[in-house]
């Protein structure tokens, strides 16, 4: 079973150069560089599915800052098991962090992050984490997570103000990284997506227009996703700080079904 | 022997439910009411069809006021009951006081999530402690926790969550409670096969634990038509 | 053999509460050739004495750079520098890979001051013998570090460190007022003239034997070639100078060492710095130096 | 101390012939020797205040601080050997951060001190090491159990307090904190009496310029450790300045 070890290690990057992920002392890392003396015993079959999941999380640059929304279910398969799960998360006075996919994975990268935080707190020097320093950290994490075969089973939101600017960019559970004006994940990138760019690229988009088109997402994906929830968290992010709103409720409408004639 | 745990999820042939996790062969539920927490659980441990033994008690103890329900695998959640309650003993040696329940459930999920590919374990985490008074923590299979202030687990809760949330109420007296605990179990054993035999109890309030037990041919009567 | 019997080992605290091995270390930074570090608003800068060992010999390396926002300027054992200048670069290096971002200079010397302060405990190690003065800007401005064998480190507005560096404090103290408000080449004059009053009168600064590093805001740390080194050299050619370089070598105590008095070292000649064109010391004025 | 120079006080893995072990002993001197650091325990919190020596004017004013934080809730102030006090801090930061993600609750204090001291206590068993040269206090407060305090020594001994001095004028200190009913006292008024009790033991004489450092951890900050805000902390020190100024007055009249 050698081919394991090569699984859990993976091949150098160049000659004698560090492999994927050995530069740093990223979660889940072993702390040692290079190759590692992992037996073939250590060997697990990984994550090979998420279990309790939650579905869209939607972000949308405006032109002072950053819209955030994502639904409050973990669904357990078609059970919608946990209707409190939120996973909208204060980072710091600059960043607003949306994720999902996998529950278990999003506690345990949360508390990591929020230990981040704490450690810089504790330095006291006053400096803040910036989002596109917290959108390349979790990029490793994820990617390096994924070339040990056991991926953090999540799509994550980076909101934040960079130097004053928005920001906005995604990670997905393979480490692909990438910026936008408007990202949705899940359902929501086939059916939120088109929404959001047809607005972004008309400008000048301010922040209470952004929210209400946010919150107009969140209702289609409620009418047209099935692991979608009523109840919603929404933050903003912007030179003033963060604000995450008490969980809203959708205001379904439903009328449409007169439409349809019954016989 | 590795090997083969990953064809079993490398092979497409596969049916799915054969390599879905499941929680075998359990009703468990735990519901907070005014004083603390009510636990419960039915008795059946099934192997494929027979039922292996039809009196378990799967209210496990960690401390005097922390008590775990498990569903999944007996193996696994018998062996994180032990490794929790060895940490919460040691955890108290050091502390000198009781350990909370929150610190229960974290060593649950802990254990949950680092070895979530090889455990098969939902469990609830009920106690009572002075900081926060009666908690439910459900740590299913994938290793997250959740406060709930009541929550159901293993194969028959699917069948009774309806009820549930038709029934459930804040701030219930004891009585209340159990009554609700005992109704939804016996609910969920008479639709689920894999669950069944006795309603075991449990009452977790300052003064310590109540245990108690409502045998099959007691258990309140529903439709059966 | 040894001056007292408690100053063997870097394990062995003296009945004052002192180490006197960390002390001796301390004394190392001494032997170096001076170097001066001081900040505007905006800028940070290093000026620092080079010297030749021999007539054949090229001028030793002062100022290394770690990386675009960060530089060190260094006096004691070179070879130590070293060690800790790669230390610090692979810092920087990593947390640029995994933040995206440049290492913030204040967290940097903490994690230097932690690296530093391991050897001044265990009998296996012995302290690093070398002093920096760290220059960087980040987001919240210029800085100047200086870090000690002690594992000490201070976050200053100007600083001087190495040979006859007691010179160059005075003047640094006298004009501190000065300097937050001035322009940078104000700003590298000031150091140039708290560098030139630790050199013995018969020496001089030229384009040779000084290194000058600055960083600032949208400027990368830069180390000064000859024509910008003559530039700034010539600020301050000509001007009179303040009375050659006093004796005292007395170096700054860290707060939390007792006073003591100045060890006294008949048997070691003051180290001096490179001389003037065709005039060089003998080798073997410097074996104890780098 | 008679044994000096006997040979026996050259190690920590040492007893003299009476039982002692010199090098914990003068690793203590190396406490006394730095500036004074007192801990204050009061009725909603506690508060620190250190006599951070200044020892050259070129120095960033208010920087190279002498009070840290450990978790968003404790606080050390530190006296004696900075960079060995760095490596506790770090140490305690890491047990913090450890029981954080292994328990998902904020480490009791209790529990904190504990395995600082353990760790603390390690350097004094072995030749190979030195003990530490600093001693550290610690300070919480919480909901559940209120204010709390410890101080740890370089033997790795430590008690919890209502109110600790250590460093260069400990003895001074002491004897100003036990005029106070800390029991009594809120953090407000606890900042003004720890300010005034460092202005006061200060020797203007043997150290001339320090830097009056003042944390605290309390109801109002909700559990938080957090530096003293700007405009209390100079309020403070004017009042502190003041008494001094009276007492100066005073002796004056006496003559």
């Amino acid at each position: 079973m050698a081919f394991m070890g090569d699984i859990m290690n993976p091949a150098p990057l160049w000659q004698n150069g560090p492999s994927p992920g050995a530069f740093y002392n990223f979660p889940g890392n072993s702390s040692t560089f290079g190759p590692g003396n992992h037996s073939a015993q250590e060997f697990r079959a990984h994550s090979a599915n998420p279990i309790t999941t939650t579905t869209t999380v939607i972000g949308l640059k405006f032109d002072k800052g950053i819209v955030i929304a994502a639904d409050t279910l973990g669904s357990y398969g078609s059970l919608a098991r946990f209707r409190d799960c939120p996973r909208v998360m204060k980072v710091n006075d600059l960043i607003l962090l949306g994720s999902g996919g996998d529950y278990a994975d999003f506690q345990y990268l949360k508390d990591i992050i929020e230990q981040k935080i704490i450690d810089e707190k504790c330095v006291g020097d006053g400096l803040l984490l910036k989002p596109r320093s917290l959108y390349c950290w979790l990029t490793r994490v994820l990617y390096n997570k994924r070339s040990k075969m056991d991926p953090l089973w999540n799509n994550y939101i980076v909101a934040g103000i960079q130097d004053g600017e928005p920001f906005l960019g995604a990670v997905d559970k393979l480490g692909t990284a990438y910026e936008d004006a408007a990202i949705a994940t899940g359902l929501g990138a086939y059916m939120a997506t088109p929404l959001l760019r047809e607005a972004v690229d008309k400008g000048n988009l301010d922040e209470e227009t952004a929210k209400a088109l946010v919150r107009k997402c969140m209702e289609v994906l409620f009418y047209r996703d099935a692991r979608a929830f009523q109840r919603y968290q929404l933050g903003v992010v912007t030179a003033e700080g963060v604000v995450i709103d008490d969980v809203a409720e959708i205001k379904h409408d439903w009328t449409l079904a007169h439409m349809i004639h019954m016989k | 022997m590795a090997a083969s745990v990953i064809n079993t999820y490398a092979d497409p042939s596969m049916p799915e439910w054969l390599s879905a996790p499941h929680s075998t062969g359990t009703s468990i539920m735990a519901c907070e009411f005014n004083g603390g927490v009510v636990i419960g659980a039915d008795s059946r441990t099934t192997t494929g069809a027979y039922i292996a033994n039809r009196v378990t008690d799967k209210l496990t103890r960690i401390t005097d006021h922390i008590y775990c329900c498990r569903s999944g695998s007996a193996a696994d959640t018998q062996a994180m009951a032990d490794i929790v309650t060895y940490h919460l003993n040691f955890h108290k040696m050091e502390l000198g006081e009781e350990p909370l329940v929150q610190t229960a459930a974290a060593i649950f999920r802990e254990l949950c999530y680092n070895y979530r590919d090889s455990l098969v374990a939902g469990i609830l985490v009920a106690g009572w402690d002075k900081k926060k008074g009666g908690q439910i923590y459900s740590v299913p299979i994938g290793g997250m926790v959740q406060r709930q202030a009541v929550s159901i687990g293993g194969s028959g809760s699917s069948y009774v969550y309806g009820y549930v949330d038709a029934n459930f109420k804040p701030n219930m007296s004891k009585e209340e409670a159990v009554k609700f605990v005992t109704n939804t179990l016996t609910l969920a054993m008479l639709r689920d096969g894999s669950s069944g035999g006795v309603v075991r109890l449990g009452v977790i309030t300052e003064s310590g634990v109540q245990r108690s037990v409502v045998l099959g041919d007691q258990l309140p009567k529903f439709y059966e038509g | 053999m040894f001056r007292n019997q408690y100053d063997s080992d870097v394990t062995v605290w003296s009945p004052q509460g002192r180490l006197h091995q960390v002390e001796y270390a301390m004394e190392a930074v001494k032997l170096g050739s001076a170097t001066v570090g001081l900040k505007n608003k905006e800028f940070a800068v290093l000026i620092a004495l080079k010297r030749a060992v021999s007539e054949l010999s090229a001028y030793q390396k002062k100022i290394i750079p770690i990386d675009e926002h960060l530089g060190i300027s260094i006096s004691g054992l070179t070879a130590d520098a070293r060690m800790l200048s790669r230390f610090m670069r692979t810092e920087c290096l990593n947390h640029k890979y995994a933040h995206d971002a440049p290492m913030p200079v204040g967290r940097l010397i903490g994690l230097v001051g932690n690296k530093m302060q391991i050897c001044t405990q265990r009998y296996d190690k012995r302290p690093l013998g070398v002093g920096l003065l760290v220059a960087g800007y980040d987001d919240q401005g210029p800085h100047i570090y200086q870090t000690c064998p002690s594992a000490n480190f201070f976050d200053c507005r100007a600083m001087a460190i190495g040979a006859r560096s007691q010179s160059a404090r005075t003047y640094l103290e006298k004009h501190l007022t000065e300097f937050a408000d001035c322009e940078l080449q104000d700003l590298v004059a000031h150091g140039l003239r708290a560098l030139r009053d630790t050199l013995p009168n018969e020496v001089d600064l030229n384009n040779k034997n000084v290194s000058i590093a600055i960083v600032g805001p949208k400027t990368p740390l830069k180390i000064c070639e000859e024509a910008e080194l003559s530039r700034f050299l010539a600020l301050v050619e000509g001007e009179e100078r303040r009375g050659g370089a006093s004796l005292a070598v007395g170096d700054i105590l860290p707060d939390d060492q007792p006073p003591r008095d100045r060890p006294d070292r008949p048997d070691r000649p003051e180290p001096i710095p490179a001389l003037k064109e065709g005039f060089r010391l003998k080798i073997s004025d410097y074996k104890i130096s780098m | 101390m008679s044994s000096i120079g006997t040979g026996y006080d050259l190690s920590a893995s040492q007893f003299s012939p009476d039982g002692r072990v010199f090098q914990v002993e003068y690793a203590a001197k190396a406490v006394e020797n730095s500036g004074t650091v007192i801990g204050l325990r009061g009725k909603d919190g506690v508060v620190f205040a250190v006599e951070k020596l200044v020892t050259s004017k070129l120095y960033e004013p208010g920087a190279n601080k002498r009070i840290f934080h450990v978790d968003e809730h404790v606080g050390m102030a530190v006296a004696g050997l900075i960079s060995d006090a760095r490596q506790i801090v770090e140490t305690a930061r890491s047990e913090a951060s450890n029981y954080r993600s292994q328990y998902g609750i904020p480490v009791p204090l209790k529990y904190l001190n504990e395995r600082v001291s353990m760790y603390m206590h390690a350097y004094t068993l072995y030749s190979a090491v030195r003990p530490y040269g600093c001693s550290v206090v610690m300070g919480t407060w919480t909901e559940h159990d209120g204010p709390q305090m410890y101080m740890l020594d370089p033997s790795g001994v430590a008690f919890s307090y209502f109110g600790c001095a250590v460093g260069k004028a400990k003895q001074a200190a002491k004897t100003e904190i036990e005029k106070l009913k800390l029991a009594d006292l809120t953090v407000k008024d606890l900042v003004k009496e720890a300010a005034r009790i460092i202005y006061l033991v200060h020797d203007e004489l043997k150290d001339k310029q320090f830097e009056l450092e003042l944390s605290w951890v309390s109801a109002a900050t909700r559990g938080r450790h957090e530096m003293v805000p700007r405009s209390v902390a100079q309020d403070a020190e004017s009042t502190a300045r003041q008494a001094l100024a009276d007492i100066d007055d005073s002796d004056a009249d006496d003559m």
